[in-house]
């Protein structure tokens, strides 16, 4: 049990508690924010998969390094869109819910996977 | 043991075309920002034509070469560089995404023009914008050789796409694209997730690299397991389909003829790709009879639910989600051949003929549909009477892609289901044909519906409410065309479809 | 060596704690601000792992800039707190929280089965990075080897762009989007908002020079000057432009085009697109990374400054 | 002189600490908002600049020692700014919350 392997593991915890945070929150704001720590679990993992790679004098591995420095990038404009249509729909009818009122019929907070 | 696509990774001569391929249509955006209004759509339309004449060149070289077409970027060799491939399903695909998204372009020039002297707007902008960046990470996603630049294309996508569902603005359909929003992002970071999993175990995320080292261990079915749930999460699989009717149907027509017809392919090829190039020798039967189920489920829900709508665009949309599952039951089809030691050719080339003509004959359908709500000012699928007469050629196209949705000769959607129930036969998964045949009996009472009802004579002293411009109806009609003639392809002489791909033709499960 | 564990255990407890309050607290500000710090903790655990590069851009992007837009967010959506009462039922939560446990277990797993001779590309990555002419192995990776990515990565910051301003209404088209704050120009904000950029503007070019040879690059130090720059308009002291400036949209598109010019150019002189003459590669990676510095410093400002809400003054 | 030097960074950082306790407590036990401000700006700022006092001989002198200083200048003019903003909207009756 050294360094990487504990993250790694608080990494796949941290997964765990996004996809919840995802699926039971009924505000669509928490499930932005339940997508950004799942997000970062899996920057964690791939840090975790970078220490273990640490060779030749490198205090990790590159390539995942990089590749994570794009993660974040791209998982901060998805939260960016994310915000920004929230905040049009506020402006639109003040209800900010993902259930449409078109069809109540439909599951009121219809999680991704029940 | 699997063996790798193609075994030497050096730029092959048509290399070039497919970096271009890639950055033309985002140059194309890039520029149409930079000068807006009329001159966006100017820019957009030419860099159409450009592209098309790109993927066509593409084509050739890889017929002409008879083997993958690679390119590898800044001369770094994988694992470290990243490679462009393009086999023969690449390549099918690229051509039908051009074809259709010139289609589209052409249809929108009504829709979305601005005539000279209009100040710049925001809905006719962003269109041609998203329109180009829609094309240019389609383009990533088919020709990409490396897992990584994958979820980039695939993030690409999602952006693109997700704007176009509430480009009229209104709350309903921005509801539902934050809805797809959702869906999209926790689809890519599952597919991420396991990507990154491959790269702990495997160490490198080249598809062909992988392919030789990937081995049965729980570490590759996690991966496996993560990496497609995502990705259905993307192609709005059955259990996860929720988001995708209001979105396809809240859209403006063009809009939702890039949607339903162009932006599923791209995750359901990705799909495609780690299932038979990278998982080749992990997949199991039981997780294909799984996948094949789901996409019997999505069949039959998707065509009885689509029975039940009243406004056309919802039926079309739920018709998307019905024929979503068609695609998804080659994965038991090819795998149950491959675990009998036959060539699995037969289910992949019906299952991408089957992409390819649904692509084709839903854009068309989506765009008849934006045609009729111009003609009627509704879409209720009760009264659609005397559109025969207003729109003869709109009725066609929409009777030509219903006939290709149904799979009736000599439409490309029969030789698909040719293909599949064939396979389905020589495997004895006789079940999956019967859920074909179903899908094709409902699929054809809805097409019916509607065709009799535009039938009907008008109500006298009846008049459109707005003239259809005629080469719009031209589009539509041409493009059903395309997916009802698309049998042809069997005429064709060497197999495209299987150029540069050694694995799928003998892989052998141990 | 138990001292160094005692403090990573210590830290990974306290993220685990913070994200789960994050996830379970009723008020959705306060899991906002739970949040931020769930992402300035990160930074912390980033450091640990002995990735610098990726800490830096964890504070500013993770923790900055996405916590702005949050605590933006949660704030004015704080009024519609009441009416979504409705939390799932029992079944859902139950569903929900056995399929979180399977796919932690199932990760716990493999990471605890990674094989031990670690797979790694360090190796490849050192023994390639003298033809690179950069010393940093990070910035080697995102400009040389993989520069692909790096392009795809300033083109879905621009469609996003795309995407936030095609919500504005057709009335604002072409107007500014502005930063919901009252603040007066003669309160403590704006004397913070005169004091600090010309620091942080220091601080952010250092970052970005740096990021050539030592942990830093393009992305933080952009991240930086967007943040200086949205203080500054934060405090009311400045205006973002119209978005139908055409310098705006210039400098936007500035990045990513100059990326590509640069990558053809390598088809000629270097063989292949996106490669580098050797000798001259530093020169074109730092005219690269300057195209791309007002890209991103631009594009990230105006993301989190949202849709454009107001006609320009005629 | 090493040693001493030593035993001054970890008294000067263990009163850092205390500090910090004594903050927390404050923030935690103080009835309302300009309370706990005042609890929070004193003595957290106090305890960072004990702990940078502390760690200022383990640095060698030029770039590490001022960024040590800069860090706590930056504390103290964040901390001075928003505790600030937060008073006047606790005065101003801003936060219903409590």
């Amino acid at each position: 049990m050294n360094g990487p392997t504990l993250f790694g593991l608080c990494a796949a915890a941290l997964i765990g508690f996004g996809l919840y945070g995802l699926i039971v929150n009924p505000q669509p704001l928490r499930k932005i924010i339940g997508f950004n720590i799942i997000g970062s679990g899996v920057f964690l993992l791939f840090g975790t998969i970078a220490r273990r790679g640490a060779a030749v004098g490198m205090g990790g591995d590159p390539v995942p390094q990089a590749l994570l420095i794009t993660g974040i990038v791209v998982a901060f404009s998805a939260t960016a869109l994310a915000v920004a249509l929230l905040l049009r729909l506020f402006d639109e009818g003040g209800v900010v819910t993902l259930a449409s009122e078109a069809s109540p019929t439909e599951a009121k907070a219809d999680p991704p996977d029940a | 043991m699997p063996h790798s696509l193609s075994s030497q990774d050096v730029t092959t001569p048509g290399g070039l075309l497919l970096v271009l391929a890639i950055l033309i249509p985002f140059v194309g955006m890039l520029i149409g920002f930079v000068f807006g209004g009329g001159k966006a759509q100017r820019v957009a339309l030419a860099t159409l034509a450009a592209g098309l004449a790109i993927v066509i060149a593409i084509a050739h070289a890889l017929v002409q070469s008879g083997d993958a077409v690679i390119y590898i970027l800044g001369g770094w060799k994988p694992p470290l560089g990243v490679a462009l491939r393009a086999d023969g399903l690449s390549v099918v695909m690229l051509v039908a995404i051009a074809v259709v998204i010139c289609g589209i372009g052409v249809y929108a020039r009504a829709d979305f023009g601005t005539p000279s002297g209009v100040k710049e707007a925001r809905a006719p902008l962003t269109f041609w914008l998203l329109l180009l960046a829609v094309w240019g990470s389609l383009n990533l996603v088919f020709v990409s050789g490396d897992l990584f630049t994958l979820y980039v294309a695939l993030e690409l996508l999602t952006f693109a796409a997700v704007p176009l569902v509430s480009l009229d603005g209104r709350s309903e359909t921005v509801r539902s694209a934050l809805r797809y929003l959702l869906y999209a992002l926790l689809g890519s970071v599952l597919y991420l997730l396991g990507a990154v999993l491959l790269y702990g175990v495997y160490g490198t995320l080249d598809i062909p690299l992988l392919a030789i080292r990937v081995r049965p261990e729980p570490a590759a079915w996690a991966a496996l397991a993560l990496m497609i749930s995502g990705l259905l999460a993307k192609t709005a699989l059955f259990p996860l389909h929720l988001w995708l009717p209001p979105a396809h149907a809240g859209a403006p027509a063009a809009a939702s003829a890039v949607l339903s017809g162009l932006v599923i392919k791209g995750s359901w090829f990705l799909a495609v790709r780690i299932w038979f190039d990278v998982f080749a020798g992990v997949v199991t039967l039981p997780s294909a009879q799984m996948l094949g189920g789901l996409g019997a489920a999505a069949i039959l829900v998707g065509n009885v639910v689509a029975l039940r709508q009243t406004r056309l665009k919802l039926l079309i949309a739920y018709s998307t989600v019905a024929q979503i599952g068609y695609l998804f039951l080659m994965f038991p089809l090819a795998t149950g051949l491959s675990s009998a030691g036959l060539d699995s050719v037969v289910s992949v080339n019906g299952g991408m003929l089957q992409a390819i003509s649904h692509a084709m004959a839903k854009a068309a359908m989506f765009m008849a549909a934006g045609l009729v709500y111009a003609t009627l000012g509704h879409d209720r699928v009760a009264d659609l009477r005397g559109l025969a007469s207003a729109l003869p050629m709109t009725v066609l196209a929409f009777a030509l892609a219903g006939a290709s949705l149904i799979g009736l000769p000599p439409s490309g959607g029969f030789l698909a289901k040719w293909l599949l129930i064939s396979a389905a036969i020589t495997t004895l998964q006789w079940w999956w044909a019967l859920v074909m045949l179903a899908g094709g009996l409902l699929t054809s009472v809805y097409v019916f519906i509607v065709v009799v009802r535009t039938l009907a004579p008008a109500h006298e002293g009846w008049k459109p409410k707005s003239p259809v411009p005629r080469y719009q109806q031209a589009v539509v009609l041409a493009l059903a065309l395309c997916s009802f003639l698309l049998g042809a392809a069997v005429l064709c002489p060497v197999d495209v479809m299987q150029i540069g791909r050694t694995v799928s033709r003998n892989t052998l499960l141990p | 060596m138990t001292l160094a564990l005692a403090v990573d255990i210590g830290l990974a407890l306290l993220i685990l704690a913070m994200a789960a309050w994050t996830i379970a607290v009723r008020d959705t500000f306060a899991s906002v601000i739970g949040f931020v710090t769930y992402g300035l903790l990160l930074t912390l655990v980033w450091v640990r792992l002995a990735l610098p590069d990726v800490a830096l851009t964890e504070a500013a992007m993770g923790g900055g800039l996405t916590g702005a837009l949050l605590i933006g967010a949660a704030a004015r959506l704080r009024r519609t707190e009441a009416t979504v009462r409705e939390r799932p039922g029992v079944l859902t939560r139950t569903l929900a929280a056995v399929l979180s446990a399977t796919v932690t277990a199932a990760l716990s797993f493999c990471v605890l089965n990674l094989p031990d001779p670690a797979p790694t590309l360090a190796p490849a990555a050192a023994a390639k990075l003298g033809s690179t002419g950069v010393g940093n192995p990070v910035t080697a990776v995102l400009l040389a080897y993989r520069s692909m990515d790096t392009l795809l990565e300033a083109i879905v910051v621009l469609i996003a762009l795309f995407g936030v301003w095609s919500l504005a209404h057709d009335r604002f088209w072409g107007g500014c989007p502005q930063l919901r704050t009252h603040a007066d120009s003669e309160g403590i904000l704006a004397y913070f908002a005169r004091i600090l950029p010309p620091i942080g503007i220091i601080v952010g070019v250092y970052i970005f020079w740096i990021g050539a040879d030592f942990p830093g690059g393009k992305f933080q130090g952009a991240t930086i000057l967007a943040a200086m720059w949205l203080l500054v308009i934060g405090a009311g002291l400045a205006y973002l432009p119209p978005i139908s400036r055409i310098w705006l949209r210039i400098l936007l598109v500035a990045g990513p085009l100059v990326f590509i010019v640069i990558g053809f150019a390598g088809l000629v002189t270097a063989g292949a697109v996106f490669a580098y003459p050797d000798g001259f590669a530093k020169p074109l990676i730092l005219a690269i990374e300057i195209a791309l510095m007002p890209t991103l410093v631009l594009a990230l400002a105006l993301l989190v400054a949202g849709a454009p809400q107001r006609m320009p003054p005629q | 002189m090493k040693i001493a030097l030593d035993i001054f960074t970890i008294f000067s950082v263990m009163a850092g600490a205390f500090f910090f306790l004594a903050g927390t407590v404050g923030l935690l036990r103080f009835p309302d908002p300009l309370t706990r401000l005042h609890a929070l700006t004193k003595a957290d700022n106090l305890g960072l600049g004990l702990v940078v006092l502390g760690l200022l001989p383990q640095t060698h002198w030029p770039l590490d020692t001022i960024k040590l200083i800069a860090i706590w200048l930056f504390a103290l003019l964040a901390g001075a700014t928003v505790g600030q903003l937060m008073a006047c909207t606790a005065r101003r009756g801003g936060g219903q919350r409590k």
